[in-house]
């Protein structure tokens, strides 16, 4: 990540709500090309709402999103998300992530609906990055856990070959073994050179492992900064992340997480997304 | 009904969909006046043991007996109406009623909920409606949504609706409470005060409490037991020290990050 | 026609009352309605075969049995709520769109026995037809007594008036009696249960409340409302046929309720006004544009436009003229 | 014995109109969530545009059909831009969608109404001409000939469901529309597709409804859709081959009841009450569809 490179993506001054209601005021992110950007604040911030604005799900009032894959520039403001999908970036909403009445395989075959040629190559790619997809690529989706679920939402998501990806509360409901495997594979796939925007309740975790963060607060910046930063930062403890009390308590996990900031071993990295 | 011993016994019980075991033989009690929790991975089938306990679903073996009755066979409204009240993991807050109608609703002895009895006597139902509205309030100033009380739920953030399922849940006048994820989507701080006032209601009335929650730290500072689920069955039980060294848990559940959290806890 | 003629007919006190009639007797079926879609959710589609269930009770026993039309009122209300419990314990349990198919069913079904059962019926002649052909049946003869009694005793209080005055006292009293009556069990706690279950049945029976049971009640309080119009709807036209009885007429029901706004009695009787008068009111419209077309055109006419205003109040107003935005039952 | 065989023929050309009709409405009651009781109207007009182009302009009957589904299939397109998708962008939800869908009904038939008036009407056909088939059972050449189509077109539709592109995102769509869209599908058009289908389809249905009765008026597709919900329910909702099975169980059912070995059979007046009785009891059975499976949600 070099300084003078331009942001992968950029919002700003956006604006936007559903009907009456404004739910983001005024809110401006960058992302970084190839960094994992977490984006955390109360319930009701507007964390969704902004995924959803990027991506095209509302339309915004006010305000632009820009995205800039190699070499090009885009105005993706209001764009509809299949053409934002064609773009070069994929989304994995918090609920209802997969096609629960469609196979596994039909599954990541929805993921590749875009392209036209390297299907099957991908389909086996993910495969390795996610084998327990294998044994049941013909089993509904509807019938996996929630764990299962997430990872073939991440496996989907992947399916398009994005450059930027949005998720939105990976490890909400799930198990503590579980979030490990998640958070796992989050890294794994950043260090494949994706970049990511990542809204998460379980802010300590996400921002452990981000680049750099942005807390939102009733639909406006509120702070931003570093992750590592903003997790020691006495403000964001105090009014973000449950106060100091919570955080000695959970200290000791704290030694984990560097050690899982190291960049996961070669092996891991045979794939190329 | 003894006074004495588990308050819910949950023995062999099963409920399959479609040829898959959601729960598959589990079996476990809940000590009166105690806070237990039932933690397990996704699809250990904890939601639906709270389903088939509550009477949305019904089990095709097994027996669940609440002080000392079978429950297995009533249909959900007359479970409640015993005492044995549950929230829900996704809020269901009635978003077209006032945030104080939806807590009156929850009171049970309602003369004015009855046909005959509104025209027969109308004025013990209006009687009852006055103390309902008084102890409804009550109930929303110890969850801090007095101020909301005129408001329709629907405008409730998330939070706001597990405070007001809890409030509502309250209103019953249970004796014990299924809470599932009372704390998902819950400010920490106002997750804190919730579960504050639990402790307060079990020490003060003895409630008694199961709640499922992925909060680690929740479970271990709240609860003085904790029952874990896998695949269907219940794999460990017993006070939450004991729980998380368990080595089937941390294979099953905890994975290893989080037991080294918990031993540093535990220190 | 001429603006005379125009006048005349916009200006005689008769067609004014008649239309009042029918909005009175609209305003008791949409009630029924209001009680059963508005207030529990229901989506009760056979609504029109409580009305055709009590008006042919009534008729079969006071033509076949001879019993005085005070006993077979009654009797034609009891039958019709029985049949609404009957209806109602198999198919309660059904989700929104099922219900509303199995109930426009069983409406289909009663329509079809009336329309094919002569011997109990009349068949589709109609009650005329109730004592076989050669004779022609009446039911009315005790009602005629009884309203000529209010009508006489209209006139020793206000003057001479028109002959469907006492009529129109009569449904419209019956009618804001009965939306008391039904705001009253609103307002009681009885009504939030139901309102609990309009939005979410698990929420309503996980705090205790057995929605089953409540659910029954709306359906046959609803479907006594509903035969009690067809009580009326009986009086007025003096004698019936299974043709009246056709979904249609359910579906004029819920305009009603949703032109007025859903979960509000006040409310019935102005939309059972506003449709009474497009409906029933543009009959008599003898002037441009409507004299271009002839009488059964302009009846397609009619149902063109209230199609169009179903599906106006769908798209622009769901909460309906008087209905609260926050409190709308249709999203 | 004859009887017996000639009740199935004539169930098996019931139940293949029912099927038809029901394919068009399974597919955007299951795909796009709309209960559209305005269904039969949809068949009417079919029916009437062919009478139009038969009759009024002179075609022969093939092209007459394949007019007719255009048209109709372009109605349904019309309707689809200029209402339900307006209506979907401001929220409407079933219940919604369903009561407009009403008003539509009211709309169209009284439309058909005012253009072609309440007289009977028939297609130019020759529909003396009757096959006897090993002697027991006798079909005329336009019940044949339904028969046939009805079966190709279903059949047709299963392929495009299960195997093409345009299927699959048809699938994924009913599952999960927002996500549909982040995989790079183009809701709007899965949306007006599908109307495509399921209009051309019940403008088909309504043609070969129409030369199955022999005459038809305004009034034919309300007069058959509660049949067709009930096939609909009993096939499971979005499933075309269910609303096969359903239709022409449904056909077969509503024709041998009048089968005088069954203790004499019940007045043919009957026949749909049949169909409602069926679907009432099915339901009683099997909430979610006789042959619908459960589906994730």
């Amino acid at each position: 990540m070099t300084a003078v490179a331009p942001p992968i993506l950029e919002t700003t001054g956006l604006k936007a709500g559903y009907f009456e209601v404004n739910i983001l005021h005024d809110v401006s992110i960058a992302v970084p090309r190839g960094a994992i950007v977490s984006v955390i604040g109360p319930n009701g911030a507007g964390k969704s709402t902004l995924l959803k604005t990027i991506y095209g799900f509302l339309k915004p009032r006010d305000g632009r999103v820009v995205y800039r894959p190699d070499g090009a520039e885009h105005d993706i403001t209001g764009l509809r998300p299949n053409r934002v999908t064609a773009l070069g970036l994929s989304y994995i909403p918090q609920l209802d992530n997969v096609f629960p009445n469609m196979s596994i395989q039909e599954n990541l075959e929805m993921g590749a609906f875009l392209l036209r040629t390297g299907v099957d190559e991908r389909l086996e790619r993910m495969f390795e990055l996610f084998p327990l997809l294998r044994e049941r690529r013909r089993a509904k989706a509807g019938g996996l856990s929630g764990g299962q679920r997430q990872m073939l939402a991440m496996a989907r998501a992947l399916m398009s070959g994005p450059d930027l990806l949005l998720l939105d509360e990976p490890s909400a409901g799930l198990a503590p073994n579980v979030v490990d495997e998640v958070f796992d594979k989050i890294r794994e796939i950043n260090a494949a050179g994706i970049s990511m925007i990542i809204v998460e309740q379980n802010a300590r975790r996400s921002l452990a492992m981000s680049d750099y963060g942005y807390v939102l607060d009733m639909g406006r910046n509120r702070f931003e900064g570093p992750g590592e930063r903003l997790l020691h930062d006495e403000k964001v403890v105090d009014l973000y992340l449950g106060g100091r009390g919570r955080l000695a308590a959970a200290a000791p996990s704290g030694e984990d997480y560097e050690a899982a900031e190291r960049p996961p071993p070669p092996a891991q990295r045979r794939f190329r997304l | 009904m003894s006074s004495s011993g588990p308050i819910l016994k949950v023995s062999r019980v099963e409920k399959h969909f479609g040829g898959i075991a959601a729960v598959d033989g589990a079996t476990l009690d809940v000590a009166r006046g105690s806070i237990t929790a039932l933690i397990g991975p996704n699809g250990a089938g904890k939601t639906t043991l709270f389903n088939v306990v509550s009477g949305f679903y019904r089990p095709e073996r097994g027996e669940i007996l609440f002080e000392g009755e079978r429950i297995d066979r009533r249909s959900p409204h007359s479970i409640a109406q015993r005492g044995l009240v549950r929230t829900f993991q996704i809020t269901k807050a009635l978003t077209k009623m006032t945030v104080l109608e939806n807590v009156m609703l929850a009171a049970r002895n309602q003369p004015g909920e009855h046909l005959w009895q509104i025209v027969l006597r109308p004025g013990s139902a209006r009687r009852r409606e006055r103390e309902v509205a008084e102890r409804a309030r009550e109930l929303l100033r110890f969850v801090h949504l007095e101020r909301l009380a005129d408001d329709y739920a629907g405008t409730l953030s998330g939070g706001q609706r597990k405070l007001l399922e809890f409030a509502r849940a309250l209103m019953t006048e249970p004796r014990m409470v299924l809470l599932d994820e009372p704390m998902a989507g819950v400010n920490p701080t106002l997750g804190l005060e919730l579960l504050e006032r639990m402790k307060a209601l079990q020490v003060d009335l003895g409630m008694t409490f199961l709640l499922i929650e992925h909060d680690m730290e929740v479970v271990m500072s709240v609860s003085e037991r904790v029952i874990v689920m896998n695949e269907g069955r219940v794999i460990a039980d017993g006070p939450p020290g004991e729980v998380q060294r368990d080595q089937r848990v941390i294979d099953a559940y905890l994975g290893t990050g989080a037991a080294a959290a918990a031993g540093g806890m535990g220190r | 026609m001429t603006a005379p003629l125009l006048a005349t007919t916009i200006a005689s006190p008769s067609f004014w009352a008649f239309v009042g009639v029918v909005a009175g007797i609209y305003t008791i079926f949409a009630l029924g309605l209001q009680l059963q879609f508005g207030f529990t959710g229901l989506l009760n589609f056979g609504h029109v075969a409580f009305m055709a269930i009590s008006a042919y009770t009534m008729a079969i026993l006071i033509v076949k049995v001879e019993a005085p039309m005070w006993a077979a009122a009654p009797a034609g209300i009891a039958v019709a709520m029985v049949f609404g419990l009957l209806i109602g314990l198999p198919t309660l349990r059904l989700r929104a769109d099922y219900l509303a198919i199995t109930t426009i069913a069983f409406g289909e079904i009663v329509r079809y026995v009336a329309l094919n059962q002569d011997g109990l019926t009349g068949g589709p002649i109609g009650t005329i037809n109730l004592k076989g052909s050669g004779t022609s049946a009446s039911y009315n003869g005790d009602w005629l007594a009884f309203q000529g009694k209010v009508q006489h005793a209209l006139e020793t209080v206000f003057g001479d008036m028109g002959k469907d005055t006492a009529m129109l006292a009569i449904v419209w009293t019956v009618a804001i009696a009965l939306i008391v009556a039904m705001q009253v069990l609103v307002k009681a706690p009885w009504g939030r249960v139901l309102r609990s279950i309009r939005e979410d049945e698990d929420a309503a029976s996980s705090l205790g409340k057995n929605v089953f049971a409540y659910k029954l009640q709306a359906l046959a309080l609803g479907a006594a409302l509903a035969a009690v119009a067809g009580l009326f709807f009986a009086f007025q036209f003096s004698f019936f046929s299974p043709q009246d009885f056709d979904p249609l007429t359910t579906f004029f029901g819920y305009i009603i309720v949703i032109l007025a706004g859903t979960a509000r009695n006040w409310a019935v009787p102005v939309g059972a006004v506003i449709f009474g008068v497009i409906f029933a009111g543009t009959r008599f419209f003898e002037f441009p544009p409507f004299t271009y077309f002839g009488s059964a055109d302009r009846a397609y006419l009619r149902l063109i436009v209230v199609g169009l205003i179903l599906i106006g109040l769908m798209a622009f107003r769901p909460q309906g003229l008087l209905g609260k935005r926050e409190e709308m039952v249709l999203e | 014995m004859s009887e017996l065989a000639q009740l199935l023929a004539n169930g098996l050309v019931t139940g293949s109109i029912i099927a038809i009709a029901a394919i068009g409405l399974t597919l955007v009651y299951g795909i796009l969530g709309i209960v559209n009781f305005a269904h039969g109207e949809y068949l009417a007009f079919g029916a009437f545009i062919a009478f139009a182009v038969n009759v009024t302009l002179g075609w022969p009957i093939a092209g007459s059909i394949v007019f007719a589904m255009v048209a109709t299939a372009m109605l349904g397109l019309g309707l689809e831009y200029g209402l339900w998708r307006p209506l979907r962008r401001r929220g409407a939800k079933v219940v919604a969608l369903l009561l407009v869908s009403i008003g539509l009904a009211l709309v169209l038939r009284h439309v058909i109404f005012l253009v072609w008036g309440a007289t009977p009407r028939r297609f130019d056909v020759d529909v003396f001409q009757v096959y006897d088939l090993g002697g027991v059972i006798r079909l005329s050449l336009t019940q044949i000939t339904a028969v046939s189509i009805a079966f190709a077109a279903i059949l047709l539709v299963g392929l495009t469901l299960a195997r093409t592109k345009l299927g699959k995102s048809m699938r994924a769509y009913s599952d999960n529309s927002a996500l549909a869209s982040v995989s790079g599908i183009d809701v709007d058009r899965i949306t007006a597709y599908t109307w495509v289908l399921g209009a051309g389809l019940a403008g088909l249905g309504g043609v070969l409804l129409g030369l199955v009765q022999g005459s038809f008026n305004p009034n034919m597709g309300f007069t058959l859709l509660l049949p067709i919900f009930a096939a609909v329910i009993l096939g499971g909702v979005g499933s075309a081959y269910g609303s096969l099975v359903g239709g022409v169980g449904l056909g077969l059912a509503m024709e041998l009841s009048t089968w005088n070995a069954l203790a004499g059979g019940v007045d043919p007046v009957y026949k749909p009450v049949v169909a409602f009785a069926i679907l009432i009891l099915a339901l009683l059975v099997r909430p979610q569809g006789l042959f619908g499976k459960a589906r994730y949600v």
